[in-house]
């Protein structure tokens, strides 16, 4: 399941309704993205993310249906904010649920791994010096490129 | 026939435009020729389209490659590589 | 923190707990493990944890502190439970929190894999045959031996 | 000088001890040789220290190996591999 929202979100509640009634999971890992403070040199007082609504969405489930289709899954949820946000909010959320305790991890780091590179998303800064566009990090092609092998 | 054209993040501040309708050209095939295209609109456009190695183009809401072809295209977007998550 | 303890825990109160106030955190990964029905061919009425007090806490400890040293952790948490769970139930909760996703990830990835190997639980069933003692994994063996490269 | 021993999980319940103090012997020395002389207490005893590969023993709340050291040992363990988490 994949939602876009202004709205924060609740990751013990989210956890709760995934796995609720069901005996046939042994594993749930979430992944919360939150807005990090640059500290003392480089102090953030807010951040505005920027989005393709349309084509996010379809991003998303495309992302989710690759996971699903690499690993066995019981479920999995993918929630990722957009708007304006403050220095300890949550950004993202991302839960997998599967028999198996390595399937979940692999599948959440993937599946942040892709989004990271794919989902089109834009971070503006707002800080001491003003505003700016957050710039993508050579390290999360890197991060990316460690699953290629297995396409 | 027109195109749909969204500019995403510093691509459409430097721009100056979130979305457009445009009668793509006939010689205009696949998005490497529509970059070339974008950057004789003006200087801001030669500026932001003259950094390709950093462009993205999105064909109707998939990532597209340069050697993708524009061919039945309704919407294409331009943005900066995406820093989600 | 390490917590042993017969009561359940709250998944989203823990993870709140744990980042409150704190602006220094970008990413939290959270494992949950389950008591996991084994289907129709081996239904499970409940598992009784059973564990070596004293020796426990001070193993979760070493685990926890091995993992600081291994990655840049804002945070850390570990709750086991032990006593009689049934299907559902929640039986372990590790919590990782860093400035970065990787760190978080695999952190959590380590603390659970030397958690299955060193920390003295034992886990017997109680299904359709009877009681059983619930064997090691030799799969559990070899996630831990990824990780021994890098000692 | 007595050590405590500690039985856990299926060790506990086929030798049928929870918890006892021991006289070590002065010959038994480290944990291979403390697995040979509980051997010798009896036919439960014999049944479960033979299984040697699978007996896992943790001395003063530490995981032992086979060559570990009792000298100084006050409390020893005895159970099989752990399957927790």
């Amino acid at each position: 399941m994949i939602r876009v929202q202004k709205e924060d979100f609740d990751i013990g509640g989210e956890v709760d309704a995934l796995r609720k009634g069901r005996t046939d999971i042994g594993a749930i890992v979430s992944f919360t993205g939150t807005v990090r403070d640059g500290g003392a040199d480089n102090p953030l007082s807010s951040m505005t993310l920027e989005h393709y609504a349309g084509m996010t969405e379809q991003e998303l489930e495309r992302i989710e249906k690759e996971a699903r289709r690499r690993w066995p899954l019981a479920e999995t949820l993918i929630i990722h904010r957009y708007g304006t946000l403050r220095p300890g909010d949550n950004i993202v959320l991302v839960i997998t649920a599967s028999a198996h305790r390595q399937a979940a991890f692999e599948a959440a780091s993937f599946l942040m791994d892709y989004l990271k590179t794919n989902a089109p998303f834009w971070k503006k800064e707002t800080g001491a010096d003003g505003e700016s566009w957050v710039e993508a990090k050579d390290g999360d092609d890197a991060a990316l490129s460690r699953w290629e092998a297995e396409d | 026939m027109t195109v749909k054209f969204l500019y995403f993040a510093w691509v459409r501040e430097q721009t100056g435009i979130s979305e457009e309708e445009i009668a793509l050209p006939p010689e205009v095939k696949d998005v490497a020729g529509l970059i070339a295209w974008q950057r004789e609109r003006g200087p801001e456009f030669a500026a932001v389209f003259g950094r390709d190695e950093i462009i993205r183009v999105a064909v109707d809401r998939k990532h597209a490659l340069r050697d993708t072809t524009l061919d039945g295209a309704r919407e294409i977007a331009f943005f900066p590589p995406v820093t989600g998550g």
